[in-house]
């Protein structure tokens, strides 16, 4: 079921307009810069804002319009705050069961499959006030989860977890993002886990939805680069898994031509989203040689846009494939790269982070 | 329903009065001003034994006394005490004019006879106007009582019952004032309306006006009416 | 010395028991209520529950005892219901110390549930709890310290006030007899020595209780996080 | 109908006025020590402070009576240095009313310290501020709530409280005699009239005084973040 | 002055025992992952540890040995905690008050001044309650810088802002540590952000110091790319600005030849540091042609560190400079990349970041 809004709020000196459609079953990345309004967005649509106007219909079902405003504890919302609370008075454990408690009946993982997915053993009868940061925020996800929601609203809920946590709890969203139908909205800084969980994004910028599309449309889209900032740029391509070398490397069958990237977990023949990141991307107008770099893919230049600084960002057609890559003015000069040209892109196996990686619907 | 400063005397009495007919008398105390108050809401109780006259008689007059069931049992006796041992000598006016009394006590005499006894007495003195300043007033004869014991107020006039009590023995000094300086401290004795039917309660006001009570109330250092 | 009679004793505890009890069942929706509502009335009924304080005990016994008399509309009614009366009775004795020491029980809560914020509540909504629920599972255990506070109050306020009880229950044995009125009565009349007696024994069983649920309190303290 | 003697009003209004000042005084630095302490007598401690409030007032006041008069060491020494008694004095009454009403003040302000857990103090501390800078400037402040019903329990309770204050002070019109002891007066002298008169103007002021209290709690809330 | 530790502290199931000097005027990252300690160690630095015991001595002053304890308003840390804690009770501005009154008469910035840097003016008279992750972290660090500290102690302060943002609050705390010689202990779980800024770092792993050192031989140790994540690992150069192009280039000289990046604000001669990712080296046999990467450095093969996965660590030479590159065994295999071996290093403009550079001291 696909969550609707059209809504808008006031405080003093901040404004929020927003209607957007989050699409079932897929995971919407919120993006913008700090104080855009992610957080007040998710609350909105938590019913947590009472003061907030408008309409929000999950599915068939009418949360908010003029005259009905659903409490939260009947909109069955699994959210994340940012500042990732539990409930001082509880355990771990008893953080926990206060969601699965409230949830029982409903479909959705047991206690025992969270505990273990997310290694919360050894903090179970834990008190809130001793953990680490990190530590916190698996638990409040955990038990976002645990409430059998019917929508997920996590607010940088990895924020304080290093990249090898990350590694570990990032496959469980995508497993949950592809076994149900729920609308996910994920409220992160970081481009490579957006890139790698999200089919769509939605960009806010003081209060209102500056961009928003389907990830690989608004990361592949030159235009889009100022928006995301340059750092975050970068194309997403669907891949089929061809397979998996000895080497510790994966192969993957792209429109046209191959890819190898390090080893990661799919099976055979599964499709999986892989994000190149624009800066990584190397253009050379001959095919190389002796070079270190595995994927050298042909490409045609499609748009060239050129933002103020000293960056130029370059639409690239690879088959039906759109691919993103950022060089430097003086390159795109001295090389004569224009909308049309024919040459090739080269780019790193290790470049392509495993957090680059993601299984596609 | 007994007057706070007979509770003692009323309770020795009850023990007779049971031994005596079989019949249990239930004790309750309190300011007569609230058994007056607890009598005209209905409270269930069968016998008043007032501190003063004016209570039962009043209490007639509204209907909740059986008609002319009340009689005197008992005379009130003020005594003028102090904790200290010398204090009080052969003329009680000397102490009461000791420019080093800080504080006289007694009983309130809008609220018990025993302050209006008091009163009286230390008009007829002629000191009650210097003594304004070093009056401290206890709201009943017990809490006056408390104040001189204590030894918070050098003297006070206290119930004769308090000090002459079988096994009580408070020692200092004291001036037992003479029965003519002060309109006589008269309790009354009624038959509440809810008694009215019950013969116990009838059988209990005989008692107390028999021999018996009337020795154990001498005891208690009452007086009894002629 | 003998020991004076103890049943007093068992009274005042019955009727702090079922004070403290029948104050916190009522006392705790009204400071729940305070503490969450927007109502423009807030601070009257703030200001409404604290007014038994400022009349002394006897008065407002007096004028209780006047309500609840059976000459009165409500006294009558309940002695039609029961065919018993309000006054000089263990319910009246109830009645009218629990509505001395409402504030006792009243204030600290609100103040305990005030100081939750809205965050821990919020988050409770999110996981499905409605507003009984976010109560008794978040509110209630939270201010964990506030019931502690209020009870301790409530109880010991209802063990030592006398004057109310007084006017209302009528010191009758056994019945409306509290210890509090006995050891009152055994100043009044001058027997100190049971005072004494009967003040110690007092103060020993309510230092004891006392301590006991402080030193229970500090073992299982709670702080928020 | 005449207006009673409003001067118990007064002297009401002086010694709960007085009595709130002291206590503040006395139970703010208790109530913060006992919140902050992790010394085993904290059991004992709060179990003491709370255990005026199960005497009677008025044996309670009898007691103090006697610790207070001038035969006891502490009456005396008190009359060797300022040369007039504690007990009929409106000294000896500010000490009594703060005795008795001091659970009133340090268990909501223990409540309150407590609830405020270690993080704002862990941050006062990094930006150098000292013990006492932390309870000034984060302590107090977030406590506000506490203050404020520790002190309308404290202050009603004063107003209303009459058992202590009789025994204590000795009554004396204009000194001592305090509006809970003059209502008290003219119910026991089946004065109903002015009592009901007293009743009225105490209530109605006490109720606007509240009013006025918690309008401006209302005004300037507080909540912790 | 120097910070010099010898701790230790248990909880139940935890153990951090640490020895570590810190240098001053200098940034040391303390890096790790989640629950190894990071935070406890600047708590017992700050001293709120009781419990802690060991020594901590900041230049000749003893802060904690055994009978010894000097409170914490008495150590002047200037910390940030990692839940941005601010006092409800006051306004923004009362927050930053708070700590500029009791810094009085020392040294430090003016209130305005900082109020400028960080754009606080707008939230000045807000509560905390209503303020952004972002906004709090802000607040929060300005005010830890307005306490006049002698050591700053910041975990994770950056973690809730933007790219943009961390782009404005990063040049202030670079020229806190060039105009100044307190410590500055910075966690953070992003490597850009330290190579930007530590000189040093600190590794953490389950209450222990994992490994410790400069920044460039920690991070250009191949040895270290397992303990620093992947993604993380990427050397350290020096290097003098030279120019600064008009199409938006600047021109740094490192020992052996000349590195062309995205402009960035540094005077002409001034020193920098610069961070080359390891995953964003290229490595080629031959001098490559016809290609976007502007920078090709001639290197010599040092160490090469074979992980468990399938990437290998190479340490480069390049004249006095030391790089990583991260390629895949295949390619290493394939290119017959061993130590001894002259071949060249192919790095992007655009892949090193503005977050990348940083001043040198
Ligand atoms: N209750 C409130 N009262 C007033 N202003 C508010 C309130 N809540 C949020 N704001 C303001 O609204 C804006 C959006 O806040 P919000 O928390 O949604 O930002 P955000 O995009 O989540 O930022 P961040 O990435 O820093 O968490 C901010 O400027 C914030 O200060
Ligand atoms: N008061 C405490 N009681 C018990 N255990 C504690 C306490 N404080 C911290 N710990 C434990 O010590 C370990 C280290 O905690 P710490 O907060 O220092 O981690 P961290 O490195 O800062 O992690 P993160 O990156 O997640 O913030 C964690 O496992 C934590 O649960
Ligand atoms: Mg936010
Ligand atoms: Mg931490």
């Amino acid at each position: 079921m696909s969550l609707d809004l059209d809504v808008s709020l006031s405080f003093a000196g901040f404004d929020l307009t927003v209607k957007h459609r989050f699409a079932p079953g897929q995971i919407t990345a919120i993006f913008g810069r700090s104080g855009s309004g992610k957080s007040t967005l998710l609350r909105i649509i938590a019913g947590l804002e009472p003061r907030a106007m408008g309409r929000v219909a999950m599915g068939g079902t009418v949360w908010q319009a003029p005259g009905v405003h659903r409490p939260a504890e009947a909109r069955g919302v699994g959210m994340v705050f940012q500042d990732a609370r539990l409930f001082a008075h509880l355990s771990v454990a008893g953080n926990l069961a206060y969601a699965a408690k409230r949830a029982k009946g409903l479909p959705g993982p047991g206690l025992d499959t969270i505990i273990r997915d997310f290694d919360l053993a050894p903090l179970l009868s834990r008190r809130p006030l001793g953990l680490s940061g990190g530590e916190r925020q698996r638990v409040a996800l955990a038990r976002a989860l645990l409430s059998s929601p019917r929508v997920l609203l996590l607010d940088e809920p990895l924020a304080a977890l290093d990249d090898s946590r990350k590694a570990e709890i990032l496959p469980y969203l995508e497993r949950l993002r592809d076994h149900s139908d729920l609308p996910i909205l994920y409220v992160s800084h970081s481009m490579a886990e957006v890139a790698r969980l999200a089919a769509d994004i939605v960009v806010m910028q003081a209060g209102r939805v500056l961009r928003s599309g389907s990830v690989e449309d608004v990361l592949s889209d030159p235009s889009a680069v100022p928006d995301l900032g340059v750092r975050d740029a970068g194309a997403v391509l669907h891949a089929r898994v061809v397979a998996h070398h000895s080497d510790g490397l994966s192969e993957l069958a792209i429109s046209q031509g191959t890819l190898l990237l390090p080893r990661f977990e799919a099976a055979i023949g599964a499709m999986v989203r892989v994000r190149i990141p624009a800066q990584d991307v190397i253009l050379s107008l001959q095919h190389p040689v002796g070079i270190s770099a595995l994927n050298i893919l042909p490409v045609v230049i499609g748009e060239v846009f050129q933002g103020d600084g000293p960056g130029v960002a370059i639409g690239l057609r690879s088959g039906d494939d759109r691919l993103l890559a950022r060089v430097t003015r003086r390159s795109a000069e001295a090389l004569g790269l224009t909308t049309g040209l024919a040459c090739f892109a080269v780019v790193k196996s290790v470049a392509v982070a495993q957090g680059d990686v993601g299984l596609a619907r | 329903a007994v007057a706070a400063n007979f509770a003692d005397a009323a309770e020795e009495i009850a023990q007779g009065f049971t031994r005596q007919t079989g019949h249990d008398a239930l004790i309750t105390t309190g300011a007569t001003g609230k058994l007056y108050a607890q009598i005209a809401q209905g409270a269930p109780f069968e016998v008043l034994l007032s501190a003063d006259a004016t209570t039962p008689a009043r209490l007639e007059v509204e209907g909740l006394v059986v008609p002319k069931s009340s009689f005197a049992y008992a005379m009130g006796k003020l005594t003028l005490w102090s904790a200290d041992a010398g204090r009080i000598g052969v003329d009680p006016k000397l102490a009461l004019t000791d420019p080093d009394l800080r504080f006289l006590a007694i009983a309130n005499p809008d609220l018990a006879p025993y302050g209006a006894a008091a009163r009286e007495v230390l008009e007829g003195f002629g000191v009650w106007d210097a003594l304004q300043s070093r009056l401290v007033m206890g709201q009943n004869i017990g809490q006056t009582f408390g104040l001189v014991q204590s030894g918070a107020a050098e003297l006070g006039f206290v119930a004769r019952s308090g000090l002459d009590a079988p096994d009580a023995d408070f020692g200092g000094s004291r001036w037992d004032v003479p029965d003519g300086l002060f309109a006589p401290l008269q309790q009354d004795a009624a038959l509440l309306m809810a008694g009215e039917d019950n013969p116990a309660a009838v059988a209990f006001l005989q008692y107390l006006a028999g021999a018996d009570a009337r020795a154990t109330i001498l005891s208690f250092g009452y007086g009894v009416p002629e | 010395m003998t020991l004076p009679d103890l049943s007093p004793l068992w009274l005042t505890l019955q009727l702090a028991f079922v004070t403290t009890l029948v104050l916190l069942a009522i006392g705790t929706p009204l400071a729940w209520w305070l503490s969450q509502t927007r109502s423009r009335a807030k601070p009257v009924i703030e200001a409404i529950t604290a007014l038994p304080l400022v009349l002394p005990p006897t008065v407002l016994g007096f004028y209780l005892l006047i309500i609840m008399s059976p000459r009165s509309a409500i006294g009558a009614f309940w002695v039609d219901v029961t065919g018993s009366t309000l006054t000089f009775s263990f319910t009246g004795l109830v009645i009218a110390s629990a509505l001395y020491s409402l504030p006792f029980t009243v204030q600290p809560l609100q103040a305990a549930f005030e100081s939750l914020g809205r965050a821990p509540f919020e988050l409770a909504a999110t996981l499905r709890a409605g507003p009984v629920d976010r109560f008794f599972s978040i509110a209630a255990p939270m201010a964990k310290r506030g019931f502690l506070t209020a009870t301790v109050l409530s109880f010991a306020h209802t063990v030592g006030e006398f004057g109310v009880v007084l006017m209302v229950g009528g010191n009758i044995p056994g019945q409306t007899k509290v210890i509090s009125i006995a050891i009152y009565e055994q100043v009044e009349t001058i027997n100190y020595a049971d005072a004494h007696v009967l003040s110690a024994i007092m103060l020993l069983f309510a230092f004891a209780v006392l301590l006991f649920v402080y030193a229970i309190n500090r073992r299982y303290p709670m702080r928020l996080g």
